[in-house]
């Protein structure tokens, strides 16, 4: 065990941190489409430092980089309060899963585009219907000459708008529960595709619906076999950024410390109630750190656990306790919705719904970890 | 003793409810809204807070209580609370000069009061545009701003249901009374919609449950739904009981009202705010969606909340009053202060 | 609504509060037999009194008390601290089950000895593998010539060795599930009944386990008809302590009187985040006894309903979450066991399991008073 | 960077667990057992905590914190938590002449020490009977009571598995280096043992929610049984990444010590006492017998978490570390004072 960086990390770290320091692009913009395009253009600029596939195999584009330069850089980012690239999604999940079960003819047509962000991607799993039971789809695939024409709907797309291709499950086949997905990747530029803004609690939309009328995809865009579709996707979302728990903590860390100034302010840090509280919090944040640390020590030996899920659970609910004991400490101006903290009460609610809800962690737990008994 | 609503009683939450229902029916906008005051002036239900001295129905804390309830439920008439509180306060925190000057107008159509908060030296006013007056409320002082300035500096409101506005306080005057006795008193109407912003997430979440399938069930077959139901049913319910027994209290025996005000509050803030955080959570993905009303409910709960005097605050005097105050250490006292009849 | 008591309440109140005033038996014994008999002279000075059964009918014995007054009663027994009589399982389930269920002779025989302590009543529903699930008891009851011989065992049967009679269900058929078991009331004076004190984390035998090998019961101590136990046990069940909400609450202000004793002789009543956990408790012992209340006027309009659960649910977390402020407050001292708050720490543990597990609780909630499916 | 055992500490962590459970598997009376104390130092394992200059093995705090987590596991050995801690005490906080003295005694096998605690003007001394002398610790202080006395007042220990006397500590002596050092080392250690106590009541939960049926299905497969258990298992991971950061952080970034040995305790003492209360409930009655180990668990986990210094002294040091101290206020800072590798 040895929690110090290798001479050789503390280097890559030095590196991206004085990069960062170079070529951080300043104040995000509030807009989402302008901000949109700042991501776009920060993307470049990491692609052509090197920097937008650091986790990708060289051979692919990337940097090949270990999992612990993962996390190193990951952390890095949020230190210097950086965006995330525009296609994240594209290179978080498009692209892994495309090098693990893409032909040849698909990885050279997508994976470089999606490194350089000329191409973006969006993820079309989520149905009105298939919220958790993911694999409840009712968007259909039908054959068609040469490939398959697709009709749903889809939800809770991030910048679908954007996107150039979305990967999506559509229900090939009238075969058996999970037999009968295929996993498609359409091109989102054509008649039978419209996207609509969906309008979040929080008053933005960063995410879609997508409805398909009849979108084409051709057989070439078909990923793995036919009706193979929901263990492609079940992989897909196994594909974990190693070290965001790490990173994710010390994003908390950083609110945190914004947390402090405001318990300050509003004269409360002598207040033992407020104080332990605020402790109790960074005691979490801190646990989230080193079991990210610990995940990742995992990962090395094989393919990331389940364990992850404690991770999430964990990051949701310290997310709710913390915009909740800011909101406790300000006073009137909780009243108000023009502050930082009012939007951040309001996204955590989603924390323990995006990405699999605490629910579903829970049931990974107790079923993969614990080995308990699964309820049929 | 009877812990259940009289038949006049049923009668008040009916008739509201039936309003109410009907208000919410006719969808969005029902924040300030113009008409529906007028609808409920015209029916006489402003006046109820107002006492019969001062041309008003002279209510009870009780039945207020109820139209209050209903009125969260539906997440209509927003401006009721802040009207109901003002004039509670006046009658219960205002000297002789001070409530014969303010409450005959608010027993009028066009009297409207609205609530604010005390707020770096100025205030925040709730619903204020279009009201006659406001009363301005600290923890420990209310005062009242006559008349709400033509010009309001519009502040973003947390509860989307309810405008917001910023003002200076300066010219208001202070009430001259027993202030406590008045914020209780409001206390109790405001835990009172929080009770019934709780009741409408807490359905909201059940009927979801009962309908949403996944994995070939209704989400509802499932403890982790089912049982996180039940928990919000444990807290709609002790709200509930809470605020009946506050808003009695103050009819009937007001020297308990601190104790009963402060359990009310605390109540029903935690209930409001965890059962709409619950029911957001059993929605899933759509109650995170702008459409679905699950999040007016949440909104109305944090900010509703932080009205009036904080739960903390609450908590620091059932603290003093149950033998942690420093009368307590002084006389050693084990036994609570708080007497059961 | 008029939370004050009538002046015929108040008339009651009054006459129980002096009768116990005069007639307190005082300090108890701590040895568990001693104690036993202490309550069971208990128990004679207040049948002669007219107060054993106070919310039997006049019929059989008892007061005929009306709601109000049975809570009255309760909460004023509770504030002179005064023991709870010894038969009381007789009093609240096995008398009442004989009134609602049991033949004119059963009434003769078994009631009049309930209220008077002159035969103590224990029962036998849990066994080890039925727990949370009643209704899946495996002792056995066969045909015998005149009755029925009971093999089997039971578990979390309080004073089963001073009891007389245990009401107890068991499998007389091979019938369908709810049909195949029947309600009896067996002579625990007999070969073939043996019991065996249950000792308990806290170091105590409050309970007993019973094995009956062939114990006899005659067709006339059954209850009701041969397989139709189930519903006579679940009715049974229902029978509440009307006002026990009030009467526990009060029970539990008392202690929070104490808990304050012991925050200020530990220098922590300045401290907020003691105050406050301190006055969420009070809060919530304060929501038991009006929800206790509010129940008592439901209960009043018909058959008290599954509501109870909601003041069952609290006062277990409320139990514990009161012993464990008094642990933490009470510095070194937790290290040691023979302290009140040392005992109700460990026996708040079981407030959650006896009577009915809080997730049985929150079951009835969800499934009778919400109408959520259930899980099949 | 690499958080996990390296081949010698894990083989440390399977020699032991052999021990330890072939202890357990012996049956009652595992506390205060002369003759495992004997075992554990005939095989080095009491030496372990002591320095090399004094006769011992120096093991770095990470090796003793998978021996105490082993032990707390299986509930055996009890009497070894207070000779490392009293070790690790001395050796951090004795002086010059202090460490000399004591530490060659304690590396030897009839150099058995035991850990007190100050109360009441004297001290609650734990698993003490038999062992050559005592450290006793206080939130700021710790002395070295040399020898224990020969008889012992026994008072009645809410943690069956180890006794408790009361003594007077007049005669102690202070150690006067730097006391919170030895206390936060002695923490881990103490820590440790309450992941292992955790650990076990989750896997008990665990095993008898797998074979207990209640209404036709194995009460694990129901989420009120599932998803406690999983909670459990984010409580232990959690301590246990705590203990571990904290025992490594002693060991290599000794700076670091104060806040990781906090988070230790806290997530530990946390863990111990949740998770062996929720496995307690999932075992239903069972669990709550006498015959069935939990309790026994429960009751280090009760005791163990009030041993040292509390869990609200270690939060106050948290929130002093990380914005909301003094010296914070003081320079405005808005950081945490912590830093991430």
């Amino acid at each position: 065990m040895d929690l110090t960086l290798s001479p050789e990390e503390l280097r890559f770290r030095d590196e991206i941190r004085a990069w960062l320091d170079q070529n951080h692009p300043g104040p995000a913009p509030q807009d989402t489409e302008q901000n949109f395009d700042f991501r776009l253009a920060w993307q470049r600029t990491l692609h052509e430092a090197g920097y937008a596939g650091i986790a990708w195999p060289r051979e692919y584009g990337g940097r090949g980089a270990t999992l612990v330069e993962q996390a190193i850089f990951n952390e890095e980012m949020v230190r210097a309060r950086a965006p995330a690239p525009a296609n994240i999604l594209g290179l978080i999940m498009g692209g892994p899963v495309v090098m693990a079960h893409g032909t040849d003819d698909q990885k050279r047509r997508f994976l470089a585009r999606i490194l350089s962000g000329d191409e973006l991607w969006c993820q079309g799993f989520s149905e009105p219907d298939a919220g958790s039971d993911l694999a409840s789809v009712r968007t259909r695939a039908e054959r068609a000459e040469g490939g398959w024409r697709i009709s749903g709907q889809k939800v809770w797309t991030s910048y679908a708008h954007r996107a150039k291709w979305c990967m999506l499950l559509a229900r090939s086949s009238d075969g058996a529960r999970y037999r009968n997905l295929t996993y498609f990747i359409c091109d989102m530029r054509q008649d039978g595709v419209t996207v609509r803004p969906l309008r979040q609690i929080t008053g933005e939309s960063e995410f879609n619906e997508i409805f398909f009328d009849g979108a084409f995809v051709p057989d070439e865009n078909v990923i793995g076999s036919v009706d193979d579709g929901w263990n492609i996707a079940l992989a897909t979302l196994m594909f974990e950024r190693p070290g965001l728990g790490a990173a994710s903590a010390l994003a908390i860390r950083l609110q945190l410390g914004e947390l402090a100034g405001l318990i300050r302010q509003n004269g409360l840090d002598d207040d033992a109630s407020v104080r332990r509280r605020f402790a109790r919090l960074v005691v979490e944040t801190e646990t989230i750190r080193l079991n990210g640390y610990r995940g990742l020590a995992r990962a090395g030996e094989g393919v990331p656990g389940p364990e992850g899920s404690i991770v999430k659970i964990q990051w949701a609910s310290l997310n709710q306790a913390m915009t909740e004991l800011a909101f406790d400490v300000q006073g009137g101006a909780a009243l108000e919705s023009d502050s930082t903290w009012a939007y951040r009460l309001l996204r955590a609610r989603a924390n323990s719904i995006e990405g699999g809800t605490s629910e579903i962690q829970r049931n990974i737990l107790a079923e993969r970890v614990l080995q308990l008994p699964r309820l049929r | 003793m009877r812990f259940d609503l009289n038949d006049e009683q049923r009668a008040i939450k009916d008739a509201i409810r039936e309003v109410c229902d009907a208000r919410a029916s006719r969808g969005e906008g029902a924040e300030t809204d113009g008409a529906f005051w007028s609808e409920l002036a015209k029916s006489g239900w402003t006046q109820m807070a107002v006492p019969q001295e001062f041309g008003g129905q002279g209510s009870g804390l009780l039945e207020l209580s109820l139209v209050l309830e209903e009125m969260g439920r539906a997440l209509v008439g927003g401006a009721y609370l802040g009207h109901a509180a003002a004039a509670v306060l006046i009658a219960a925190s205002g000297d002789e000069q001070q409530r014969p000057r303010w409450l005959p107008g608010l027993a009028t159509a066009d009297g409207r009061a609205a609530l604010g908060q005390a707020h770096n030296g100025g205030a925040l006013l709730v619903d204020a545009s279009g009201a006659a007056l406001a009363v301005i409320a600290g923890p420990e002082t209310a005062a009242v701003l006559d008349p709400v300035p033509g010009a309001l500096n519009e502040a973003a409101s947390l509860d989307v249901t309810r405008t917001l506005h910023r003002v200076e306080s300066a010219g208001a005057e202070r009430l001259r009374g027993d202030v406590d006795r008045g914020l209780d008193r409001a206390e109790v109407l405001l835990a009172a919609e929080l009770v019934g912003v709780a009741q409408r997430a807490m359905e909201l979440a059940v009927e979801h449950a009962s309908n949403r399938q996944q994995f070939g069930r209704p989400i509802g077959a499932y403890q982790a739904v089912s049982h996180r139901c039940a928990d919000m049913l444990v807290q709609v319910e002790s709200a509930r009981s809470a605020v009946l027994s506050a808003a009695w209290t103050a009819d009937h025996e007001p020297e308990q009202l601190p104790f009963a005000a402060s359990v009310a509050k605390v109540t029903a803030a935690s209930a409001a705010w965890q059962v709409a955080a619950a029911s957001l959570q059993v929605h899933g993905g759509m109650g995170f969606t702008w459409e679905y009303p699950i999040h007016r409910y949440l909104r109305r709960a944090a900010a509703g909340a932080r009205l009036l005097r904080s739960v903390d605050h609450h908590l620091d005097r059932i603290a003093d009053q149950n033998g942690l105050g420093a009368e307590a250490v002084a006389a050693g006292a084990v036994q609570p202060a708080y007497a059961v009849p």
